[in-house]
């Protein structure tokens, strides 16, 4: 029995972990390609979510709903780059940071201004009903999240090592002047990826929502998604994988088996902790680049 | 256009050291000082006071306090608020715990138990860097937010976890009105910022730029970089702290870790990143836009009022409060300090265009 | 930046503060934008409408006239001080603060005492503020938290056949990790002692988005019924993950701000027999409602974008807000006159409600929310709840009226104000010596 | 070269360094050694781990093997600024400035090691703060002077075009008043002109304060004109080592680098 | 005419200042902690006051005496302006010797022949620049004992003998007051009035440059009448960027410095005076015509770059400033609404305008040397700069003649200064008589005579007259200066400067002299005219083809009709109006040699080489062939043969102009 409860925390964990990898991947892609560390991640999932259960709303099918939300995504992602980006091209860090909270506001406010502040209910058609493998309880919905995130980072994967696109988008990641130089144009590349994580983020918004209901504390999701991050390193979409696993794992363990301890409710900082240690030891994260400083 | 420098020599390297340099801006801080001090608390309403006033100087002071070790370490840190709460408790239990300390005594020692929880959390970035360090200064954020909810010492076994501050005076003199309240917080950020502009221009600063700049560089030369860095989160800490006790004592007259979430953090990160890294200026300058646009766009809104769905127009503030982030971040990455630098030089080359 | 600052302090130096005469102001410090804005455009489109509705139907109370202005909280302590410092003196004068937020609430009360402004927290806020001798500007009116964890108790006492059938079962506090959450803990304790029902506490870190580890140990523990503490986004979280370790939605039970349709409707099938208290019934059965939607839309002047949202939970909560708060002004009218009156007035008004059956009828009310009387020294004046399950649509009514344990909640609260009051060292009110 | 000038005792000696990044060997048990008031040259092809030497000798690399032995002190183990603090300073091949800062700044930082006062005395700016600021101020005046770029004082060193960049970090260095001053590349991607200025200023340091100084540099001309002594590394070896002249008769130095790249 | 003398009381207190070294010593008494000298060094002004010159003067000057410095002996001073050079001059002077000052920028060869002639003893310099210069030539100057340096740098390893660091000179001179508290006081109380000061040497156009001597007297009751005439006080700000050799800057930075005590800054460095300009804020000024005008050219472009607001806003209120300005500068009437108007523009404009230049407290702007456009003297006193010219030689230390605060004349250089007479020679050449006329040529009696004669009249070499207000007119130099047929008075740079006011005019030579009529050749300005012909459509391939269009001959008559009217007020100038000119088909070149190389006109040349124009130009014909030899950029030479058209300009009757 309670190893049982031992493994059914572990897999309920591993698979909690690629829900936050599917948001962190959303990070990873663009701060990849662009070296922005898009804090309106958060937001584009709840606009995402919420652009679809309110088209769908409308009585539009469920795919065309989809695709048109994707669209609208991508549109999205076009006009971010036309609009903030292109213009802060060669900014530090930071700034640009700060232009995506300011871009979280806008798309928060404009979000709920389109679309209303309501709460929506999102079903996908699978019933989060557990079933039992030798008295193991596993979600369905888990798995299927499981199944679409893990198929995503596959797709990913095998985008940015084997296509023309993907290899210049990871040029762009290297270096700005070089990809430039090999006639790569910059903004295409840029409008490109955030309009795939704004798919990304689509797909985060659609299984996040229907777990939470799409309602604005969608943007929330972000926090769980910054320790896998920093443990999977900002550039690599399997760490973002490996991340969620392990931060999803080790945090419901450490609830589970160390929160009775200090009294529980320790999840929040717990993968921040975790990262953290981890960090101390790889300070570039698990799959981040290893920066050499010349001097 | 106002300055008239020509004939403002120096004969001393003191002269040419000090903060003002030039005798229009000694005037213009001089007036600024006259009208804080003496003109608004005597004419300023309670709304002007407390609504708007001290929250102002009080984020000011935090971001003051990140700009230490964001703006002049270069240490990306997004656990303000985490500081901050910690002043406000140490506060409260010093006074709590101790009959007889004095409120501002108490708060010198809430800011530097921030200090030490500071460098505490600070001892990480003698090996991350950038954003790596700035998520993991969450790590103390949530942590120090879940201590202050999980044990209830902190709050002295309150049953809602919220506290409310005593009264309070200093040297005898009760601090209850608007007034008295504004003008205790207007001393206490005077008085820190000159001591952060002097740090800033005094080695020690210039320490901490030469981190942030270039790091190999700062250590060839012979900066120590565990000891500075630390300094910086102990500093940066200390000013969080004092401000996190002032937001709770005088602000909301509440301790309540709520007060100080991740909103608080990113709050204070924005002032610092709108109005100017590495300027103490720009904390200001920052403060201001963060805490006042919002209120403007609501009050202008309120002219609409009747015309326009309410809701409608609450959410066009907000894309309008990010809007116009993104619209001062475009014009002016450098913050709002640059563009009033920018302004200032424009002023002194008048009519000119450089 | 500095142009515009100088200008609103201008603005603000010269309070514009020309009140016409026949005029009684109330300040909405609403919150639509933010995370709980779904809430919140409800039940401050529901306070509003009440209070066109008086001005239409009766030409505002007692001939004087109800005005109101919107001020944007966002839910942010911070930006609700603002509010409360910008509206406070508009206008004649605040009559009475409804922040529907704790948070607020506590950093303005020091303000409101000072001011002598009321403050409503209609069932939130200190449980310990329905003691009006301490705390003479705050009003827990209907039901306050405390009020409301001995109802849910002793509703699970009705579902298990009776008080004395609980000794020996399980029941879980789930609850928000935050001050709010924890807020229960000693009233839950209290009656697990006196009524012998072993009770656990688990707690869910804020903002509540993961519950997968706190679901799995209650499923380890096997609990009889879990009471939830919930609050935003965590109540849809509880329900789904419920579903996913199998636990029956019929045996949990939320208080009500898990209780709205939102709340529900983001779990979608997994809410469905979920049971959360109330003490504002939702609907459009109720006459007064109908006449709103009449009235107010019929003339164009309702404050929801969206008709179809009237007769929600949250917009009934902000129709009962604002009867209350009109009933207070009706009753301070009989005793100082129907003129502009101040927040000290109001005061008085509120200690002396006094909404019984028959005023309800008379309101269109009727069983809406529980009869309320106020005094002095009881700010609450019901303590009332009422218990509704979730049928996938709608919240049907699983109950009566509960009143409060007070064996339990006085002895606590007086505990809890003997304390306040001597951190505050003040003394308390004399009731008796007042009037 | 400057008849005036008295080259002393050997003040630094590398013994057997060998150093490697991740298996790439970077330097092969190489030995050098310093000696005080010398101009002293390291020269080679790129990659032959010049650059890697420097850093060796102020501590910005540890080496695997070998140590180096500093005034009698041998070390092996010692991070950077404890090697300034000894009297080590160190200009970058790729200028490492402070850009966020102005020149004056730059320099005054150059001289934090001078300052004792601490962050409460400079909080209050009062006292100690005050009398060390003008007293550092007045040295770094004379550097100031010393280098001619009393122009440009307030600049951010950011707008500077790149030999005036390489200027202040000379001064920068200049400042904490080195016994051992490291310069990497100091005429790297400077003109004629400027070249000629640096050289001037080099020797005038060497000259006027006594300052032993190791130059990387890739300009024969001016290595063979201002250096006592030149080390030619290759592929981390050390092939030659004597005066220029008998650094330009050394076949293997002539196979492997002159004759070779130029 | 003169106003009465008055003493400062200062400077007098019963002390009997008639030499420098004393006025030092009285002012280190008066006001001993007052700045005496500035100078920006090591990122600061680093300030002397009256009491520490006067001690470091006195380490100086025993210092120098005991390296066999004696009564009589001169003492070489080259270098920028520098507080311890000009201390070098004082020292010089308490120990009776005569300080010579030298351009800093003559090469070695050049100051062979002064050092000589001056019989040099000992010479302070600034740095290792002038002392290896010194050290080049020093086998040719057997009087040269000691050569003294300010500056080490670069110094340390010179082993030549004679060769001191000034520190240590000061030194000595310390351990020598020291042993011998009275020497110095003695050595300045054997001064007097009347004993030389100081050797300036004049350029000399032809043959060697003469060693101009002035004593004491002449220098002090110089500058002291000036400074009356002035206003000036202690109080003033002075910058000394001009060169030390120059008399002027001897005037201005040093004698009048020591007259009122007023402090003078020296300059970082010649590349930073503007900064430092600004930075010092002078109230009082020199300046040749070519700053001024490299100013005000630089105001006008840099506001070209101005936004369009900004842009109309400079130049309405600049309009309002040339309406008004001079008028409320010269303290006459101006109406209410005029006068808020020019407060307004000080405010936006013109404060800001003067704040930039470093002109913010300026009470007082000389300028000399070159005509200077009218326009000029407009901009700067419309905004409230009181610029003025004056009129002065080496022989007369400076002052001659000075524009009255009350009536400036572009075209004038004002009314003899207080203690100076001037008179108009027969040959129309200015004569004065004063008392900073000169002592005396150095060795050189012959010349002394020749140019002050036996009443004590000096010949300023410059032909002049006084007009209808007593204002002193120079119109050229004398020996340039001819008649014409009609026997009216010709001065051809007169016209010729006059004429290049104009922007279309680049050059001109005008001719006369001898001739029934005044007839001139011009040049004009390719950018100026260009641009002209651009917007009026006018299509051109370059200067020849432009030079010789039929508008172009307008635009120029034009011209020179507007002067001809305005000579024709004048009767003495009225007779060489301009009745016929041309426009020269190529531009006058130094390399084809018809300009020096400072771009000065060589009359006498170009009148042989275009001599048939100049035969066409008096005769009728309205064109003229002519064959001009050129050289190319590669060095060749070839012949470009042009027919150039020759125009009428319409003259005007002299009118008397009716009193102002």
């Amino acid at each position: 029995m309670e190893w049982q409860f031992f493994l059914e925390v572990l897999v309920g964990g591993l698979l909690a972990g690629v829900m936050y990898s599917l948001v962190a991947l959303g990070f990873v892609l663009i701060y990849k390609a662009s070296g922005v560390f898009n804090f309106a991640q958060g937001a584009m999932v709840l606009f995402a979510a919420l652009s679809f259960v309110s088209i769908q709303a409308m009585g539009v099918p469920f795919w065309i709903a989809l695709l048109l939300t994707l669209a609208l995504m991508v549109l999205l992602g076009v006009g971010i780059e036309r609009v903030v980006l292109r213009p802060l091209v060669n900014q530090p860090p930071i700034t640009l940071f700060m232009a995506t909270i300011g871009l979280s506001f806008f798309l928060e406010g404009l979000a709920q201004m389109v679309w209303g502040t309501d709460v929506h209910g999102l079903e996908l058609g699978i019933a989060d009903e557990p079933f039992d493998v030798g008295g193991v309880f596993i979600s369905k919905f888990d798995l299927f999240a499981a199944a679409v995130g893990g198929t995503l980072v596959a797709a990913l994967a095998l985008f940015f090592s084997k296509t023309k696109l993907g290899r210049a988008l990871r040029a762009v990641a290297d270096d700005h002047q070089a990809a430039m130089s090999v006639g790569i144009p910059l903004k295409h590349i840029w409008a490109i990826v955030w309009g795939v994580a704004g798919f990304v983020a689509l797909v985060a918004g659609l299984l996040w929502g229907s777990r939470l209901g799409v309602q604005f504390a969608l943007t929330l999701v972000v926090l769980k998604a910054l320790p896998v991050l920093i443990l999977g390193g900002f550039t690599s979409v399997p760490g973002a994988i490996i991340g969620g696993l392990i931060i999803g794992a080790g945090e419901k363990l450490a609830e589970v088996y160390l929160g009775p301890f200090v009294g529980g409710g320790i999840e929040n900082w717990f993968p921040y902790m975790l990262a953290l240690l981890f960090l101390l030891v790889r300070p570039e994260g698990l799959f981040g680049e290893k920066h050499i400083e010349r001097v | 256009m106002f300055y008239r420098e020509s004939g403002q020599f120096k004969s001393s390297y003191a002269a040419d050291s000090a903060i003002l340099t030039i005798a229009q801006d000694r005037l213009f801080i001089a007036a600024l000082l006259a009208l804080a001090f003496v003109v608004l608390p005597g004419l300023g309403s309670d709304y002007l006071l407390s609504g708007i006033l001290i929250p102002f100087l009080i984020l000011s002071l935090a971001a003051l306090g990140l700009n230490i070790l964001t703006g002049y370490a270069g240490q990306l840190s997004l656990g303000s608020a985490a500081f901050m709460a910690v002043g406000a408790f140490a506060t409260y239990n010093f006074m709590l715990r101790l009959p007889g300390m004095p409120l501002l005594l108490a708060i010198f020692l809430g800011g530097l138990s921030a200090a030490l929880v500071g460098v505490a959390f600070g001892l990480p970035s003698l090996r991350i860097k950038g954003f790596y360090l700035a998520v993991a200064t969450l790590a103390a954020q949530f942590f120090i937010e879940w201590v202050f909810t999980k044990f209830g010492w902190f709050t002295n076994y309150s049953s809602s976890g919220v506290i409310t501050a005593p009264p309070m005076q200093v040297f005898g003199i009760a601090i209850d009105t608007p007034a008295s309240k504004y003008l205790l917080t207007l001393s206490i950020v005077a008085l820190m910022a000159l001591a952060a502009k002097n740090m800033a221009r005094a080695s020690i600063g210039r320490a901490w730029m030469a981190i942030r700049d270039m790091d190999v560089a700062a250590e060839v030369i012979g900066i120590p970089m565990l000891r500075t860095k630390l300094l910086a989160f102990a500093i940066s800490s200390f000013y969080c702290g004092v401000a996190g006790a002032l937001y709770a004592f005088v602000l909301l007259g509440t301790v309540d870790a709520q007060a100080f979430d991740l909103h608080r953090s990113f709050q204070v990160l924005f002032m610092i990143i709108v109005g100017g890294v590495g300027s103490i200026l720009g904390s200001f300058l920052g403060a201001a836009f963060i805490v006042l646009l919002p209120i403007c766009l609501n009050l202008l809104g309120q002219a609409f009022h009747g015309a326009i769905s309410t809701q409608f127009l609450a959410n066009l503030e907000m894309m309008l409060f990010g809007g116009l982030i993104i619209f001062f971040l475009i014009v002016e990455p450098h913050g709002l300090a640059r563009l009033w630098q920018i302004a200032k030089e424009k002023l002194r080359v008048w009519p000119f265009p450089h | 930046m500095k142009k515009s600052a100088v200008a609103v302090s201008l603005a603000l130096l010269t309070v514009a503060g020309v009140a016409q005469a026949a005029d009684q102001f109330i300040p909405i410090p609403s919150y639509r934008v933010g995370a709980y804005a779904s809430g919140g455009a409800k039940f401050y489109g529901g306070m509003i409408d009440y209070l066109n509705y008086v001005n239409l139907k009766e030409g505002g109370v007692g001939g004087v006239r109800l005005t109101y202005e919107e001020c944007e909280t966002e839910y942010k302590n911070d930006r609700g001080v603002e509010c409360y410092e910008r509206l406070k003196a508009k206008n004649g004068g605040a009559s009475a603060f409804n922040f529907m937020s704790t948070g607020i609430t506590y950093a303005t009360m020091d303000r409101a005492e000072k001011d002598k402004i009321p403050l409503m927290t209609m069932g939130f806020g200190r449980a310990d503020a329905q003691d009006g001798r301490a705390f003479k500007y705050v009003f827990p009116l209907i039901t306050s938290y405390w009020s409301q964890a001995t109802a849910k108790v002793q509703f699970l006492g009705q579902r298990v056949g009776g008080m004395d059938k609980l000794k020996g079962k399980k029941i879980v506090n789930l609850y928000h990790g935050s001050a709010y959450g924890k807020e229960t803990i000693p009233v839950l304790d209290a009656m697990a002692k006196k009524y012998g029902f072993e009770l656990q506490h688990v707690e869910v870190p804020a903002p509540g988005t993961e519950q997968q580890s706190q679901w799995l140990e209650i499923r380890r523990a096997r609990p009889d019924f879990v009471l939830l503490r919930s609050w935003g986004v965590m109540t849809p979280a509880a329900l789904k993950s419920a579903q996913k370790v199998g636990f029956p939605r019929e045996n949990i039970v939320a208080n009500w701000w898990g209780g709205s349709e939102e709340d529900a409707v983001a779990a979608g099938d997994a809410a469905k027999g979920y049971i959360a208290g109330s003490f504002a019934l939702d609907g459009k059965q109720f006459p007064l409602i109908q006449n709103i939607e009449k009235t107010v839309y019929g003339a164009g002047k309702g404050n929801l974008s969206d008709k179809g949202f009237i007769g929600t939970v949250n917009y009934n909560r902000g129709v009962v807000s604002g009867i209350l708060m009109v009933e207070a002004i009706r009753a301070a009218q009989k005793k100082y006159g129907a003129k502009t009156l101040n927040g000290d007035q109001i005061r008085w008004g509120m200690e002396n409600l006094n909404i019984d059956a028959k005023r309800q009828q008379d309101l269109g009310v009727t069983d809406m929310f529980p009869q309320v009387k106020t005094s002095c020294q009881n700010h609450e004046g019901s303590g009332y709840t009422r218990f509704m399950q979730w049928d996938g649509k709608d919240w049907k009514p699983v109950s009566g009226w509960i009143k409060a344990d007070t064996g339990v909640t006085l002895p606590l609260i007086k505990a809890s104000v003997d304390k306040y009051s001597q951190e505050k060292s003040m003394k308390l009110r004399d009731c008796a010596a007042e009037k | 070269m400057n008849p005036h000038r008295k080259i002393g005792d050997v003040i630094l000696q590398a013994e057997a360094i060998s150093l490697s990044f991740g298996g790439v060997k970077a330097l092969t048990n190489i030995s050098l050694e310093v000696r005080e008031h010398e101009v002293l040259s390291i020269i080679g092809p790129n990659g032959a781990g010049k650059s890697s030497m420097l850093n060796v000798i102020n501590g910005v690399y540890h080496p695997q093997q070998g140590r180096v032995i500093y005034r009698g002190e041998a070390r092996s183990k010692m991070r950077p600024h404890e090697a300034a603090r000894q009297g080590i300073a160190r200009t970058f091949q790729n200028i490492a400035l402070f850009k966020g800062m102005s020149v004056l700044d730059n320099i005054m930082t150059g001289r934090n090691l001078k300052m004792r006062s601490n962050f409460i005395q400079q909080a209050l700016y009062w006292g100690r703060t005050q009398r060390e600021e003008i007293a550092n101020r007045e040295q770094v005046e004379k550097i100031i002077d010393f280098l001619e770029i009393q122009h440009i004082r307030k600049t951010p060193v950011g707008r500077l075009p790149y030999g005036l960049q390489k200027r202040v970090e000379l001064a920068r260095a200049l400042a904490a008043e080195p016994t051992l001053l490291l310069l990497d590349e100091p005429m790297a991607g400077m003109n004629v002109e400027e070249k000629q200025d640096m050289c001037r200023f080099i020797l005038d340091v060497n000259d006027e304060f006594g300052t032993t100084i190791v130059l990387i540099e890739h300009d024969m001309g001016v290595v063979m004109d201002i250096s006592d002594r030149v080390v030619v590394l290759d592929y981390g070896k050390k092939i030659g080592d004597g005066t220029p002249d008998e650094i330009r008769g050394n076949a293997d130095v002539i196979a492997a680098y002159l004759g070779t790249s130029h | 005419m003169a106003k009465p003398e008055t003493v400062r009381p200062a400077i007098a207190h019963g002390y009997p200042a008639d030499t420098f070294p004393k006025l030092l010593l009285a002012h280190a008494q008066q006001r001993g902690a007052r700045p005496a000298m500035r100078e920006k060094d090591l990122g600061i002004w680093q300030t002397w006051s009256w009491q520490e010159v006067a001690t470091e003067v006195r380490a100086l000057a025993l210092g120098l005496a005991s390296k066999g410095f004696q009564r009589g002996d001169r003492l070489a001073v080259i270098g920028d302006n520098r507080p311890r050079l000009y201390m070098a001059i004082m020292a010089a002077q308490c120990l009776g010797g005569v300080p010579v000052p030298l351009y800093q920028d003559s090469a070695a060869e050049e100051m062979v022949f002064v050092l000589s002639d001056a019989e040099v003893v000992m010479a302070v310099v600034e740095d290792q620049e002038q002392v290896d210069k010194l050290l080049e030539i020093r086998d040719r100057l057997p009087t040269l004992q000691a050569i003294v340096y300010d500056d080490a740098r670069g110094l340390r390893h010179y082993q030549q003998a004679g060769l001191y660091d000034i520190a240590e000179i000061l030194g000595l001179g310390r351990v020598q007051h020291d042993e011998h508290p009275q020497l110095f006081q003695n050595m300045v109380d054997l001064g007097r009035g009347g004993d030389p000061a100081i050797m300036l040497y004049t350029s000399g156009t032809t043959g060697n440059p003469k060693g101009v001597l002035h004593t004491n007297d002449s220098m002090i009751i110089t500058a002291r009448n000036a400074a009356n005439l002035e206003g000036l006080t202690e109080h003033e700000e002075v910058l000394a960027y001009l060169p030390m050799a120059w008399v002027g800057d001897n005037l201005f930075s040093y004698a009048q410095s020591l007259v009122t005590g007023f402090c003078v800054s020296c300059p970082e460095s010649s590349d930073t005076v503007m900064t430092d300009m600004r930075e010092i804020g002078p109230t009082y000024y020199f300046a040749p015509p070519r700053v001024y005008e490299n100013l005000l050219t630089q105001v006008m472009i840099r506001m070209e770059d101005a936004g369009r607001l900004k842009y109309k806003m400079f130049h309405y209120f600049m309009d309002h400033a040339r309406r008004v300005g001079t008028a409320i500068l010269e303290g006459k009437p101006v109406g209410f609404w005029d006068r808020v108007g020019y407060k307004l523009g000080e405010m936006l404009v013109y404060g800001p305008v003067k704040n930039v230049l470093g002109f913010t407290r300026l009470k007082l702007a000389y300028t000399a040397g070159e005509a200077i456009g009218p326009e000029l003297f407009d901009f700067y006193r419309a905004i409230g700069v009181n610029i003025k010219q004056l009129y002065g030689q080496t022989e007369a230390y400076v002052m001659v003649c000075v524009h009255p605060n009350d009536k400036v004349k572009p075209d004038t250089v004002g009314v003899p200064v207080p203690g100076v007479e001037v008179k108009i020679a027969d040959s129309g050449e200015v004569l004065f008589r004063g008392p900073g006329t000169f002592h005396s040529y150095w060795k050189r009696d012959d010349a002394t005579a020749e140019t002050r004669n036996s009443e004590g009249w000096v010949h300023s070499g410059d032909a002049g007259f006084f007009d209808e207000d007593g204002h002193l007119k120079i119109i050229d130099r004398a020996k340039d200066v001819g008649r014409m047929n009609g026997g009216s008075l010709f001065a051809p740079k007169y016209l010729e400067n006059k004429l290049k006011f104009f922007q279309q005019i680049k050059e001109v030579v005008a001719f006369g002299d001898g001739c029934d009529y005044a007839t001139a050749f011009i040049n004009i300005d390719l950018i100026a005219v260009g641009n002209w012909a651009e917007k009026r459509g006018l299509a051109y391939t370059g200067y020849t083809d432009l030079a010789g269009q039929e508008p172009v001959y307008e635009l120029i008559r034009e011209c020179i009709e507007k002067m001809n009217a305005d000579l024709a007020t004048d009767p003495r100038l009225a007779g060489s109006q301009i009745r016929r000119f041309l426009i020269l088909h190529k531009e006058l070149d130094a390399d084809d040699g018809e300009l020096t190389r400072t771009r000065k006109v060589r009359r006498k040349f170009i009148a042989e080489r275009y001599a048939p124009l100049i035969a066409a130009l008096n005769s009728d014909a309205r064109d003229c062939t002519i064959d001009a030899q050129v050289k190319f950029e590669d060095g060749r030479s070839g012949n470009i043969r042009a027919t150039v058209k020759i125009r009428d300009a319409k003259t005007f009757p002299a009118t008397a102009k009716e009193a102002a």
